[in-house]
């Protein structure tokens, strides 16, 4: 995981002119991210509803994340709520296997359009140490993932960090609101 | 925990023809029985006051692939509460006709198990309630825990996206 | 009203894998009348991830990490279920010290595993206070665990013949520094929840089993003991040190919600009083057995000696040669009877590695404890079972 | 400011609120209707079987129970905090509202339409 301090690509550690330097004084009006989207990325990081498609050791190690101990309240994707309609962060937690992977891929496209997806420890991420018959190598084979958590089972601080990682991912990302994306309504 | 010699005895002479082979293992009597005398051997060993085995601890099979010239080998271990001993019961099978009679009649406890030997290694258990996979879902092909059956050999259900595609979502 | 009832249709139910009180892995079909639940096909495999064909392709010791994550509640235990098995195959003995430290870790684990239990069910139940104590509760053993093996969840600690290392400095005393405060865990949970009208109204009387029935579907453990049947592995088969240590089994009366509850209740307690004497009477020594043909040479004489060198490279490569055989050892998980059957033809692979699961066949029973009640009891009964999905589904 | 003037700003307030409420999820909500996620959700399973089944009639029974009763506790309530000062006029308008909702709750006792059956 990136060491907070050490890491140059983060916004907040970088000094005036390195803040500058890679700012893209763009001319085209879809890449430049005008003062009303990043008041709307602001308001969508920091209320994060998850939904926790739990199954297997991971789901462990995602009980004491919510638990007092390492409290993920602290960043604003405490509540849980066991509805796709009302979520917009998919936590896949644990393995997923050739059975279940169709449940997770109805999941997910029964989510609401402005949704992230982390996926939470390496069997999630890469199939982990189950390179077998039953297990999908990486769930980003089949729904697209934005942040990867490794380890089996990765520690609350790391996933802490995940969850950081993916705030500062939405912020950075042009916001999507109801005429920015024509979508085929396939 | 070893049911005592003359039980032993009792069994073997009542079931003279039909046991192939009984010895000691390290901590178990060990039957090896045929086929046919399955349904008998359990219906006897469950109803003698002596043995009274009250619960089917585990059904699974061994598959001895190239190693024996009987490939399978059902494996049956009951144990029973009241005399806390428990007996293991191996029936030979062949690989051509697969075909176990199913115990759940005697113990209703076997019923998953057997489901679990039939999705795995194909060995069908006849007149079982409803034998179909409990492990894997039904569009499998093949039975996984055969040697034969290659290890990474994956049957997805859901279109898988190419490695190179998953970049490109923004 | 009786006579409005009869036009009315079943509804079949899906309370799918994905569902906040089914941990992700087990489909239940529900046909109901009204409320009143009429049958129930229970689905499991979900989390099947082939242990046993990844256990045929790996060497013995190499299986370790595969047996922590299938009861992921209490890894240790499968650890020492499935090393005792291979020791038995082999025929060796493994020193005092051993164990007892297998004995100490494996009720630490039981006591997480029944935390683990009742904070799941009890939040299901919506008393989300007991989750966040037992949740405090468990990271106390886990702790420890953390302190001795390096992982919270995946341990890998133990080895054929011995464990990994010993125990660092002063762990002793630090678990024994942590009983007292579990022991408050216990009693915050007893207190919110054993005399709570609305827990009381929803466990007493639900999901009740015989125990003719229990005993013919394979149930064993907790979900034994409640319908009053006095059945331990501990104290029928001793293992390890247990026929040393007194400790009683608590024992339910009619099989419902309410008395596993109880009885998981009371073993943590149990288990505490256990851990309490295994501390007290630790003895010293080493904690392998030097016969290095089954387990890896102690660093130094790998790094200094030739013979070290090779005898570890040769461990690691064709693995241990258990010798051929086979062999069916159970012992008492948190959960009830884990079996292990090895088949081995004298290579350095098992032929044959099967795990007798207790939640497999506890998940036989749900349907008969299930069917009859009403829709809102299923899930009482699914949490006070404690399936665990890699140790059910394998 | 006259009464009216601040029922006025009130129910233009609420009225704002909502409107503006609904705006916010109309723009910033991008819509993305497909097939898969209009169908109703089933802990991830295609849908089973129809939901529109005919399903006991004590249901509806209990919902009207539901009803009555609450509504007459909402009725007591401001009674309750308006005539503070407990005069037999208060007590006579309170026993004739309960007198008229015991009657009917016992006609219902009498129908045995609370037993829940199973």
């Amino acid at each position: 995981m990136s060491i907070r301090e050490g890491d140059s690509n983060l916004r907040s550690n970088m000094g005036e002119e390195e803040l500058l330097k890679d700012v893209v004084i763009t001319s085209r009006l879809d890449e430049s991210i005008s003062f009303f989207e990043k008041v709307l990325n602001w308001s969508r990081k920091y209320s994060l509803f998850q939904y926790p498609f739990a199954t297997a050791c991971c789901a462990m190690e995602y009980m004491t994340t919510m638990g007092p101990r390492y409290d993920l309240g602290r960043f604003g994707a405490e509540v849980p709520r066991f509805s796709p309609r009302q979520s917009d962060l998919l936590w896949v937690v644990g393995t997923i296997s050739h059975k279940l992977a169709p449940v997770l891929v109805r999941v997910y496209e029964q989510m609401c359009e402005p949704k992230w997806v982390i996926s939470y420890g390496v069997c999630a991420s890469s199939g982990g140490f189950y390179n077998n018959y039953a297990t999908v190598q990486g769930i980003d084979s089949i729904i697209p993932v934005d942040v990867y958590i490794p380890g089996c089972p990765p520690r609350p601080e790391q996933v802490l960090d995940a969850l950081i990682l993916l705030q500062e991912k939405i912020d950075r990302s042009k916001a999507e609101w109801r005429f920015s994306k024509k979508y085929d309504n396939k | 925990m070893t049911i005592s010699e003359d039980e032993v005895k009792k069994v073997r002479e009542r079931f003279e023809s039909d046991i192939i082979s009984s010895y000691q293992d390290k901590d178990m009597v060990v039957f090896i029985l045929k086929k046919e005398a399955l349904l008998r051997f359990v219906q006897f060993i469950k109803e003698d006051p002596d043995i009274k085995m009250e619960q089917v601890t585990d059904i699974t099979a061994v598959d001895w692939y190239q190693k024996r010239d009987v490939r399978f080998e059902v494996v049956y271990h009951f144990y029973s509460y009241t005399k806390n001993h428990r007996i293991r019961v191996k029936v030979p099978v062949e690989e051509q006709d697969p075909k176990v009679p199913s115990i759940t009649g005697l113990f209703s406890g076997a019923n998953w198990f057997e489901r679990e030997c039939w999705d795995m290694y194909g060995i069908v258990f006849v007149n079982h309630p409803d034998l179909r996979r409990i492990l894997l879902y039904p569009e499998f092909v093949g039975h996984p825990l055969r040697k034969d059956y290659p290890i990474d050999k994956r049957q997805p259900l859901v279109k898988l996206i190419k490695p190179e595609e998953r970049r490109e979502r923004p | 009203m009786s006579d409005l009832n009869e036009r009315v249709q079943e509804i079949t139910v899906n309370m799918g894998p994905s569902h906040p009180a089914m941990h992700g892995t087990i489909r239940l079909l529900i046909t109901l009348v009204g409320e009143k639940v009429v049958r129930c096909d229970t689905q499991i495999g979900y989390l099947h991830r082939a242990f046993e064909k990844m256990s045929e392709a790996n060497k013995w010791q190499a299986i370790f990490p595969y047996t922590d994550r299938l009861n992921y509640v209490s890894p240790l235990m499968n650890n020492v279920g499935y090393a005792q098995a291979v020791e038995k195959l082999i025929g060796i003995d493994i020193p005092e010290r051993t164990k007892y430290i297998r004995v100490l870790l494996c009720e630490l684990s039981r006591i997480a595993d029944h935390l683990t239990c009742i904070a799941a069910a009890s939040m299901e139940l919506g008393a989300f206070t007991v989750f966040l104590y037992c949740m405090e509760g468990r990271d106390l053993i886990w702790d420890r665990i953390e302190e001795l093996t390096g992982a919270r969840v995946t341990p890998a600690y133990i080895r054929i013949g011995g464990l990994a290392r010993d125990l660092p400095e002063g762990f002793l005393d630090r678990t024994l520094s942590i009983l007292p405060r579990i022991e408050k865990v216990i009693g915050d949970v007893d207190a919110l929840l054993t005399e709570n009208p609305i827990f009381i109204e929803r466990m007493r009387g639900t999901g009740v089993i015989s125990q003719a029935d229990a005993i013919e579907i394979g149930f064993t453990g907790p979900c034994l003991r409640s319908t009053g049947i006095k059945h331990d592995l501990r104290k029928k088969s001793p293992y390890l040190v247990y026929d040393r240590l007194e400790f009683d089994i608590p024992v339910g009366s009619n099989g419902d919600n309410y008395d596993r509850y109880m009885v998981r209740m009371e073993e943590m307690r149990q288990s505490i009083r256990i851990i309490r004497q295994v501390v007290r009477d630790m003895p010293g020594g080493k904690i392998s057995i030097d016969n290095t043909m089954y387990i890896l040479p102690p660093k130094e004489v790998v790094y200094n000696t030739i013979e070290g060198v090779v005898n570890h490279f040769k461990l690691i490569i064709d693995g241990i040669q258990v010798p051929a055989g086979e062999v069916y050892d159970a012992t008492e998980a948190a959960n009830g009877e884990l079996g292990f059957y090895l088949v081995s033809d004298g290579g350095g692979k098992p032929v044959k590695c099967r795990v007798r699961s207790p939640s497999f066949a506890l998940m036989q029973g749900l349907e008969k404890m299930v069917v009859g009640g009403s829709l809102a009891d299923i899930i009482p009964t699914f949490g006070s079972i404690n399936m665990i999905g890699g140790e059910c589904d394998r | 400011m006259s009464d009216t003037g601040i029922l006025i700003i009130f129910i233009a307030v609420v009225f704002l609120f909502v409107a503006g409420m609904w705006l916010f999820t109309f723009l910033f909500g991008p819509k993305n209707r497909t097939r898969i996620k209009s169908q109703p959700f089933e802990c991830g399973m295609e849908p089973i079987g129809p939901n529109r089944v005919r399903f006991s009639v004590q249901y509806y029974v209990y919902a009207i129970m539901l009803v009555i009763f609450d509504i007459e506790v909402v009725f007591l309530v401001p009674l309750a905090l308006i005539f503070r000062d407990n005069s037999v006029l208060v007590y006579a308008v309170i026993s004739i509202f309960l007198l008229t909702a015991l009657f009917g709750y016992i006609y219902v006792y009498k129908r045995r339409g609370f037993e829940f059956e199973e």
